[in-house]
């Protein structure tokens, strides 16, 4: 067990696949001498050479597209999209190409496409710095995503991902960079693209991911003060998501609470309390209830604490589901 | 004579350059006429071989569709010297990365005119194996095969240098990629990124844009003011123009810009100015939008004609090769309708073997659904009510 | 009253709302001389010049940009895209730009942008040309979204579209360009972000917009052949959705199904099911069911109809709510 | 001595344009000369004030960050000659689009530094009002005001044919537009559509890049291998290079643009080739990626210092003017910092104002919700906790 920050441990993950598999290669802008803007790709340009971490032109589009090629030429390259707000230029590749490359194929072509974006709010920067866009991404076949809450998954995730012959797109929870936690690397982990039971209780259930999972615990633990046993789920895959352990999970709590950064409308917490009710109608005590942000464009850093859903949100939503 | 254009006038100092003239006559141009001066008349009818070939296979698609048997095709009258003068002088090894229009690239790739129709037959999106025939598949997002295509080149330029480094330098000569696209597509964003990062990585990859003077509708001069070739300079590499009727100057220029590509001399770019002498597709309507005149003019530039007078008046070549090439390709067109007419779709079920190379629970899930909800139904219909639209582009 | 189809519809909507203000444009490919590649468009350009319907660049960024930058102008630029599948290379500008600008200026810039995409299969065409993303788009806020089914609705929704000071993305339904309607001309309806109860019943709803409009009433005209009363609405507004007018409904029901053509993981059958479960709770005699595409690309025309809903898949979820 | 740049070599024929050089020595420059000629010491005291006003402000900037009174800053220091240079040509009635870094465009525009100072403050994303000084917000996004700015330009050409047609031609002459971007962003695929564009509609934009030799650690000759201004050639129009710290080198180039602009000469590009002597912004770290070296070779050749000793040699111009005018800027910061202190945060509740412009459903809902949530909170004290991750770029 080696305690690291998520950043360094999705640093040491790539470093680790790096050395494993030659074919492995970072691409993005300013990864290399600065180690990017976050410091995740720090020493690796001087580890592995300027051949495998690419500090690119400015350019999204030529970032993933040139990486599909390059993937197509048996290289597994790791995109690194600086900031969530700068991944749309790259839509295009990402959802007509690097998504449906394989099926185009009928299974022939592979492209083993990493996409790291660094995710999510409440960080204090400027507009488009600060978006949680998963949603965007999940609704297209083709594509897989996983979003690490801790410096365990950071690690192991980084790796599962490039092992991954589908492109897979990581959401890094930025404003949990500094978080640190203990990683085990000498056991491999499990299947990356299942949800886990982070923490037990029978009343309620808490699904949450990415930077919002210490603030679904910390709800979990507040509640118990007053009294309520709330499990909690770390939903790690956004797609495919593990419904089977969400759903085994309202089936004994009976109430389901998601929360998510991205504005509640047309977020996936609204496919996840459809999927959820669907297959646990009968159990649930009251309607799966969502909090996520508002309908509105991520607003300047002075308010932003009003716009990303809290602590006191998740209460509030856990009473809600308590009085029905 | 030389080919109407809609940019001549603002083509300043970028030569165009011709190897067979209209009249089959052979040009001389210092610069690249060396390029096929070991051209054998069997070469020369190789290649009026294959252009005749695409062409006929082509009619056979139009008709084809016409009678409902494809739910599309994309014609390529016109274009048969730029995409076989293109593609002839690539080696096996190299990569292309075509449009869509390319048929007569894939069938100098070895990939069958009844693989190729399987896409305009509705039953595949692909159609044949890309590592098979280092050609890949065809893309329908304009312009978004040509950043892979800088992507692959830049894997091939990789892959040498760590053969080198491990002390094991390749004995083979360096791949070389191509990168097709069109006049219209030369205005996408991912155009321009593409040739950034293939400056910026000196990748061995040849832009060749097929100038056809149309995109759909919208002629040449809304996409630019001065020939295509002409922003390479922009990116510090070369662009070469190239009369894209003349297959001659096309084999020449592809190999001048392969020979540089594999010296490592950073990218290239071709403008091969030509003209998609049908539709856009069958289901588009040319006179719509342009003049019987204009088609006229370049009919008279026909690529294949120019050749068939050049082998008659400089090689001899006498009537009994040109029908046998035709009788040749009337059967090559013959079993290809056989073929075509004995398509079946694969199940629907298939497909949910390939979205992901890996398992995925979802996918898994729902395809349970899928056969639960067949299996519902008992009658020996298909359960499909079978109402269509029946329009496309 | 004037019987016309869709396609003319969207035509004479667009004539209209050119000739009363000089402000209106349209631009797109091949949106002029050829009329639009499904004809939309004919005739405009003759009628009201090449200074006012732009045969553009084959660019969607430049496009859409460029509009933005028009409408900054004072200009009510409608762009056409010319097939859903190649909506992404305009996504940036869409999302990042066109929906932001709006709030960027604290209210002070409007850039009222229409965006006609024609969308939806069962068209028999080949890759990225029969695709269903407006969930794509729902998600981001600064933007609206139409999708009429009918020939009324595409002749006024375009000029609402037009009129709105907010950009609007109108989702025509392509393959219901010929399908037949009566258009009031004279008397212009109400709220376009509205959704309407476009056949009643009592004992299940199911929603449905665009090119399954049809397919749901059939739906409701089958059940009622086997003694069922179905309620059918037509949601025309994806964003905003008319929340009110569905949970009237299913408060009466008890029982909703939503069908789409889009894939349903992800899709805005979870945001309506989610919210609307949460809404009538305790109305609900069975879980909020959907139909849609399932998680895989597109498919090639030969089985597309396996793909998308029909008929009989509507009538099997409301089997399937009837069975709860 | 001339500026030190990645791509002298390959810069090839396109000339440098310099009318002002690293001494503070006038040079003639047959083209460009001509444009300036009619500069007043007045004129040059104006363009010295508002540099040496930017770089005041850009230092409180920096200062008021660090004490942790802004989120960010982007310091502009370096630039000061390409963007006074650049903006101080066009009229009122011009609509200027700028990037991220264009404080001394938008002071000369009129924006005050405290208005713009919102934005950093994290108060809102926009600051100023775009119509009462033509000149549009910052964005963000790399490249994408770009096609707003062509779009633009397309509307005023349009107004000018709408009012010629009915017969009332407007007696201004026409307005241009001018877009910022840097050498980094030059490489976004919205770049490229926005060239063809422009070209296609003759708009009247000028292109104008300030090619400081970074983006954040990436130097220029990751971009490309020639000077940017070589690509305008690629779509048809004029492309100059200048240098970038010489103000009256920018000033002329810009005069000489935005004539051909309005004289309906189409599009013009400017590569102002310049350097960003501090940090991309106050979180970032330059010397992880760049030598102390190349800045003091920048160092030598600070815009500000050349036009300050100009103005001393050959104006004598003498010590009280830069006294007087140090001072002023030192009021000027003085202020700022004293209304950016005060400046307080809108209730977030007028978010829900914002988003739309007409009655939106779910925002009236969500903004309803909001309130009742906010009201449940009955302590003084705020709900929120203030955990925050403190890191940004
Ligand atoms: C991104 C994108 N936009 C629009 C289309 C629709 N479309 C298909 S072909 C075509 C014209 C292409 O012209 P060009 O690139 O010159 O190729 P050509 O058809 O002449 O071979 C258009 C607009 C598309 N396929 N992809
Ligand atoms: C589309 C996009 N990608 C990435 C970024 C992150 N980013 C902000 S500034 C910058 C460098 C920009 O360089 P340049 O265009 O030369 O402008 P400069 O900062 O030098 O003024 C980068 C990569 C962004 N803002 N937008
Ligand atoms: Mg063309
Ligand atoms: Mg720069």
């Amino acid at each position: 067990m080696t305690q690291m920050t998520v950043a360094k441990a999705i640093n040491a993950g790539l470093a680790r696949a790096m050395e494993e598999n030659p074919k492995v290669m970072l691409m993005g802008e300013d990864i290399g001498s600065l180690g990017g803007v976050y410091r995740v790709t720090e020493g690796l340009k001087s580890r592995f050479g300027a051949h495998r971490v690419l500090d690119t032109p400015l350019g999204e589009a030529g970032i993933v597209g040139t990486a599909v090629g390059l993937a197509e030429r048996g290289y597994r390259p790791v995109c690194e999209i600086q900031f969530d707000g700068f991944t749309f230029p790259a839509f295009n590749q990402i959802t007509t190409q690097l998504a449906k490359i394989h099926a185009r194929s009928d299974g022939r072509l592979t492209v083993p496409v990493t996409i790291r974006i660094p995710y999510g709010g409440v960080i204090g920067s400027v507009e488009h710095h600060s978006e949680s866009p998963e949603a965007l991404f999940a609704h297209t076949a083709g594509l897989r995503i996983l979003a690490p809450s801790n410096a365990q998954d950071a690690y192991w995730m980084s790796q599962q991902a490039i092992a991954c012959d589908d492109p897979v797109i990581i959401f890094e929870p930025k404003r949990r960079y500094w978080l640190k936690g203990d990683v085990d690397e000498t056991t491999s982990p499990g299947d990356p693209f299942s949800a886990s039971v982070i923490r037990e209780g029978h009343e309620a259930t808490v699904v949450a991911w990415g930077p919002l999972v210490p603030v679904a615990l910390a709800a979990a633990q507040a509640a118990q003060e007053d009294g309520r046993s709330v499990e909690v789920i770390d939903l790690r895959s956004l797609s495919p998501v593990d419904f089977d352990t969400v759903t085994a999970s309202v089936r004994k709590t009976g109430r389901l609470v998601i929360a998510h950064e991205a504005p509640t409308f047309g977020g996936l917490g609204g496919e996840i309390a459809a999927r959820v009710t669907e297959r646990a109608f009968y159990s649930l005590e009251a309607p799966v209830l969502r909090v996520g942000a508002y309908h509105l464009p991520y607003p300047p850093a002075a308010v932003e604490d009003h716009y990303v859903p809290d602590l006191d949100r998740v209460l509030e939503a856990l009473d809600r589901s308590f009085a029905y | 004579m030389t080919a109407p254009s809609h940019h001549d006038a603002a083509a300043g100092t970028l030569p165009r350059h011709q190897l067979l003239d209209e009249r089959g006559e052979v040009r001389e141009d210092p610069a690249l006429s060396p390029y096929v001066e070991d051209l054998t008349l069997e070469d020369l009818q190789h290649l009026y071989r294959s252009m005749t070939a695409a062409r006929r296979v082509d009619k056979e698609g139009t008709s084809l569709q016409r009678q409902g048997q494809l739910v599309l095709w994309v014609p390529l009258r016109g274009q048969e010297a730029a995409q076989v003068g293109s593609a002839w002088p690539t080696r096996p090894t190299d990569r292309l990365f075509p449009s869509y229009r390319e048929h007569a690239v894939a069938f100098e790739r070895g990939v069958r005119p009844a693989e190729l129709m399987q896409l305009f037959r509705g039953i595949t999106a692909g159609g044949w194996d890309p590592e098979e025939h280092q050609m890949n598949l065809y893309t329908m997002v304009l312009a978004s095969q040509v950043p892979h295509a800088v992507g692959y080149a830049m894997g091939t330029a990789l892959d040498r240098r760590a053969a080198e480094s491990e002390g094991t330098p390749p004995e083979t000569e360096p791949e070389a990629v191509v990168a097709y696209f069109g006049d219209g597509a030369s205005t996408e964003g991912e155009i321009h990124e593409s040739m950034v990062f293939a400056a910026s990585y000196d990748a061995p990859v040849l832009f060749f844009i097929q100038n056809n003077q149309w995109a759909i509708s919208v002629p040449f001069a809304t996409q630019s003011r001065v020939p295509l070739a002409t922003r390479a300079a922009g990116y510090g590499f070369e662009g070469l123009r190239v009369d894209g009727n003349d297959v001659l100057g096309v084999v020449a220029a592809t190999r001048y810009a392969l020979e540089k590509l594999r010296a490592g001399e950073g990218p290239v770019l071709i403008e091969a100015e030509t003209y998609r002498m049908g539709a856009h597709t069958t289901a588009d309507d040319p006179t719509k939008y342009r003049e019987r005149d204009e088609e006229d003019e370049w009919g008279h530039l026909d690529p294949i004609e120019r050749l068939r007078v050049h082998l008659r008046t400089h090689h001899d070549v006498d009537d009994e090769f040109f029908e046998t090439v035709a009788r040749e390709n009337d059967e090559l067109a013959h079993e290809l309708r056989a073929e075509v007419l004995a398509m079946t779709p694969p199940a629907f079920e298939e497909s949910f073997a390939k979205a992901y190379a890996e398992p995925h629970s979802l996918v898994e899930a729902e395809r349970a659904e899928y056969l639960d909800y067949q299996a519902g139904f008992t009658t020996q219909d298909d359960p499909r009510d079978t109402e269509t639209g029946g329009t496309g582009a």
